[in-house]
């Protein structure tokens, strides 16, 4: 595949209708936490969507692609059924998984995904471990990797890219760095990252890494950047680092998430007029969706409408996938005891 | 007699951090959420703030701050090293296993490595694979370090001290689930001296050795159990390095039977060592097999109905003792 | 008909690798020095010759390489990755223990893992702290993983190749001192399922149960036995996880006695599991304590003397032999 | 302390004599394993005494230092008794620490050393500890991590690197790059490092450690660098990464070490007619007692005489420490059980 620096319209339409299908998913879920529905601790991919719903559009269906406990966004964009999804999450039958994995460990292996970790830098080792497949496979697939800033901070993390870059392996090692803004932990908040780089790129480039450093919320940015590395892989260069800068969203601040910003609604995106003024920095600057429907409805490739129309789309169908995981039956008890061998 | 005053967990672990602060100049807290992600973390916010350049946040680099903990104890200090879920510390289990527990040895007994590794373990409710791990018995398996489970609020408060204290290696082993229950605590200062066992129930038919939160389930167990006509007697070692031996065989000469539940998985699991000590060094006392209730062979599941059937429960206990009993 | 050929532990190895090369366009080899630092190293030349596009050595970095193992077996390759000396499997325990060990499950057996991850264990002579760990019993505590130890050259061959074309992650342990070890092994190629245990020795007195080089420690010791008139069957699992419970009841219903000899530390060792298994399921056949003999709970000193005083022995074993014959 | 720049001439002798001692011992060293006196494998410093001879010139007595399985050059040049060196690698009850450690754990806690790892890697995580420590004693001491260029594989490195960075710490990383001319593993020699690195000075940078890079065989140069880190650690200017490079050594080569270059000739420093053709690289630009020697001529700080002099007092010191090595008992089986807890 060819690297294409800007997405046609029908792509730009996908990445929205794939970041309003995270989007409509999370709030959903922040309510079914509140409900009680379950109980563990989740983390929201809100305010990054951009990343996720731009990346796959480069991808192939025989990539492979690892993520963390920050997943929900990823699967959901490479187009794993949010039914499926919501079920997995509370702890259904009918989960992606069974409801073995739950939030923390979404993983759709049926779309390329390997094992999803929680362990902060070990879904870098195991996408290294994806690329090393892909390129004794030799059919020009790669694995991507993605990974928050703090990873960065684990050993493993600095390994997996010696190992990539020694071996020309075919990794897109994906940061999204949502550190900015990020409360510390002494703050009651989760802390942002602790490392001494000036640069995190700075780090992939003393191993001879090509890197690149992009704003996370801008889609044709994540688009130039990732279609550009992706190819690269492909032509066996060898792998890429590349850093989606984001503000770390309000309602990811606290320890447990909290929809801050309220439920979206897309028509801000032109009614300026009505954005309540205390997230006012958010619907104009952060929010990826408005951000996006701006831009598209600046360029004219799509009308308030369309977005209307698709965004009722999506709840409706999000609707249906929240009801159909709720119907589902949790599995029987001693079925825990299947499947620890293949 | 005024009744003594019931605090948290957390609240009394914190208490035992600010004794060793008080105590010990050159004692040192590294690592944040010590207390978990729930509402008692905030306890913790008072040694902050008492103590603000004695506690670090250090970045999420286990191995690196694990031995940073281990050679700041080599070079003098005291370290409390908080390593967030247990699983966490098998990102530095080199630092543990092969540096902090061997420094001494090695050395041939000159360098000392007072450090606690403290991390968080056991079946929380959705903490799913990664999350709620228990490996008390790999770390009991490494010789060199200290091995404690607090069960409850009054040990967490005495133990900590002494593991803060000590000039051994300690690795620490709080139950997510134990962090917010009360219970009744002294208010004065004091150290839990380890390898000695505490018997949390006297009773005669059973000998039932407990740890860390499953002590409190063999309690309701033994409730249970107590209303059926079977004495159960708990024994919680509270150390698993020093092990109390003797007052475990003491144990179950009397009772002449022996039932062991501990959270880590079953194979190699602390219940394991605990039956083949009995099976080795108190075989003619035994009047009936050894049963174990420990967390089955597999990886702990996320979902509710699936996490709850490999949860050793009080049912479960009792349903092995009453076995015992024959 | 001609009598077996013999051949060392470590070449009976290397075929079994070659099996796996040749059956198999999708298994590579990950990690240089698979048998040591020792003579028997050149065998593996020939699998780096006939297919040098699957050796990878890679850097010393074994966290991150255990994890590429994993991953790439995710990712449909079958991969053996060494380790070397088994203490350097704590640099990996997170990418072992939390992702190998888990994937299956937690992807609710969707994803399948197989890796083999080779260490070498045991006391070796002057291998001192960091190079002597004998940690089987650690990683059989966490489910998920299989466990296996080759005792014989006839058994590496066999075994090697079950793990490697296995769909589960495998932990995989060779003894130093077995590498240079000649025994008769078969030409053809052969796989050995796992969860066989193997009567390595037949007899009617004693249960002994061993592993890895404890095996032929064990023989020894069968042999001075028998000279005093003491029938010893040694038992040999071959495989940790799955474990053969059937044989292993089936041997101390007959005898009534048991012996577990291992290299692992005594205190949570692979000698508890062993021995509370029997206490727990074959308790009512038994006609004396269970007695293990494992490495005593400290580091492994370097000094000759030292190590010898630590090391599990033929006599050792004899010795407690003779005590569960009362 | 104060930086000095050069080293005065009683220095300049100081660290010739911490050379041959060293090198004396490691000779002898060779002869002991072929006469079967110890088993076990074991590491050799020779070609690289002049970073270790040099570094310690530059600490105090309360400085804290950490190596690795190559370590008999730090201890020895910190002023371990040889003959208790001797006898820990022999594993006699007066070795250095009472034989329990051996060759590669050989430690003097009483000069400052913590544990030394043999685990790739593992002295460098120590080593931060010991800088934690100086820094909350606050009297300017520093903590010294001897390790080699393949310890840069280990995550731990960078991540020791990052936190020493991000507070400050008062570490000198002293990585001695005996990579060049390394042979691989396949080639049955001990291999070279594996990093993807340009310079591995880079990684530190990569972190905004100050970095140099230098010649590990010249005295002088690592003193420069090395007096200057040192300064700036206990200025509390944080850490600071040196490079020392040098040729690996022959004999180092093997996975046995070999004595390959022969007995050193002190007197090859001026008679250098009388080198043997096959090694005259090594005797000319590698060893780094020879090129001491010659400098140490050539600005007359010291005579031949005075050399031949030295070199016989080493040796003969050195015979008696192995003498007394050999003489010293084994200590008894059953104490292997004692000391494992303080
Ligand atoms: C090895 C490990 N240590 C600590 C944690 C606890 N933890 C969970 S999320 C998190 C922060 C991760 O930051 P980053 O990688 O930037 O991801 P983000 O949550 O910001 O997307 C930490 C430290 C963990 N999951 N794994
Ligand atoms: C964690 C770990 N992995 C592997 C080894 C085996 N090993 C011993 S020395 C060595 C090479 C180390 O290279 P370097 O750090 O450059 O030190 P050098 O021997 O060159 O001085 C290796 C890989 C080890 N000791 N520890
Ligand atoms: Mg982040
Ligand atoms: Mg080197």
């Amino acid at each position: 595949m060819m690297a294409k620096q800007s997405l046609n319209k029908a792509a730009c339409v996908r990445v929205l209708e794939r970041m309003l299908v995270i989007r409509r998913f999370e709030e959903a879920l922040v309510e079914m936490s509140g409900q009680k529905l379950f109980k563990s601790h989740y983390h929201l991919y809100i305010g990054q969507e951009a990343t996720a719903a731009t990346v796959v559009e480069s991808l192939r269906s025989d990539d492979k692609l690892v993520t963390t406990h920050r997943n929900h966004g990823h699967v959901l964009a490479r187009g794993a059924d949010p039914g499926a999804a919501f079920a997995e999450i509370l702890g259904r039958a009918t989960g992606l998984n069974g409801g073995r994995g739950g939030t923390l460990h979404m993983s759709a292996p049926e779309l390329g995904f390997l094992a999803t970790s929680s362990v902060v830098g070990g879904c870098i080792g195991l996408a290294l471990g994806g690329a090393f497949a892909q390129q004794r496979r030799g059919r020009g697939g790669v694995s991507v990797a993605f990974f928050g800033d703090g990873s960065l901070e684990e050993g493993i993390s600095f390994e997996s890219m010696n190992i990539a870059a020694l071996w020309k392996l075919p990794a897109v090692f994906l940061c999204e760095n949502n550190g900015a803004g990020a409360t510390g932990s002494a703050k009651g908040g989760f802390p942002s990252s602790l490392i001494a780089a000036p640069r995190l790129a700075g780090i992939a480039e003393s191993l001879a890494i090509a890197s690149s450093q992009i704003d996370g919320r801008d889609v044709d940015a994540v688009h130039r950047a990732v279609s550009r590395g992706v190819a690269s892989c492909r032509a066996g260069r060898g792998p890429v680092f590349i850093e989606c800068i984001t503000e770390r969203w309000e309602g990811s601040k606290p320890m447990w998430p909290e929809l801050s910003t309220g439920i979206t609604d897309v028509a801000l995106a032109w009614e300026s007029e009505r954005m309540p003024k205390k997230y006012r920095d958010w619907h104009v600057h952060q929010d990826p969706i408005l951000l996006h429907i701006r831009k598209l409805l600046r360029k004219k490739l799509i009308s308030r409408a369309a977005v209307l129309q698709l965004d009722r789309k999506v709840i409706a169908r999000n609707a249906a996938a929240r009801q159909f995981a709720i119907a589902s039956p949790m599995p029987r008890g001693k079925t825990a005891l299947d499947s620890v061998y293949a | 007699m005024k009744p003594m005053r019931k605090i948290t967990y957390s609240q009394a672990f914190v208490e035992g951090l600010d004794y060793c602060m008080r105590k010990l100049p050159n004692f040192s807290l590294l690592g944040n959420e010590v207390m978990g992600l729930g509402p008692q973390r905030v306890h913790l916010e008072t040694i902050w703030r008492n103590y603000p350049e004695r506690v670090n946040f250090p970045p999420t680099s286990e191995a690196a701050f694990s031995a940073l903990a281990a050679g700041a104890a080599m070079s003098g200090e005291h370290v409390f090293c908080h390593l967030g879920a247990a699983s966490f510390s098998f990102l530095s289990m080199t630092s543990i296993a092969n540096e902090a527990a061997t420094a001494h040895y090695a050395s041939g007994g000159k360098i000392k490595v007072p450090v606690v590794f403290h991390m968080l373990h056991g079946l929380r409710i959705g903490g799913g694979t990664q999350h709620s791990m228990s490996p008390q018995s790999m770390y009991w398996n490494v010789p060199g370090l200290q091995i404690v489970l607090p069960s409850c609020a009054r040990d967490a408060k005495g133990l900590v001290a002494t593991a803060c204290l000590s000039d051994n290696p300690t690795v620490m082993f709080t139950h997510d689930l134990l962090i917010g229950m009360e219970g009744e605590v002294p208010e004065a200062d004091y150290e839990i001296p380890f390898g000695k066992a505490d018997i949390k129930r006297r009773g005669k038919d059973v000998t039932l050795v407990a740890t860390s939160y499953m002590v409190q389930v063999s309690l309701a167990a033994a409730e249970i159990l107590a209303a059926e006509g079977i004495d159960v007697e708990v024994l919680d070692p509270r150390t698993l390095v020093p092990f109390d031996k003797k007052a475990l065989i003491k144990s179950v000469a009397k009772t002449g039977r022996l039932v062991v539940a501990d959270e880590s998985h079953l194979s190699c699991g602390v219940t394991a060592e605990i039956a083949a000590i009995v099976a080795e060094e108190a075989f003619h006392h035994l009047k009936a097999p050894i049963l174990r209730v420990a967390r089955p062979d597999v990886p702990t599941p996320f979902s509710r109905p699936l996490e709850d059937f490999v949860t050793p429960t009080a049912d479960k206990i009792a349903a092995a003792v009453r076995r015992v009993m024959g």
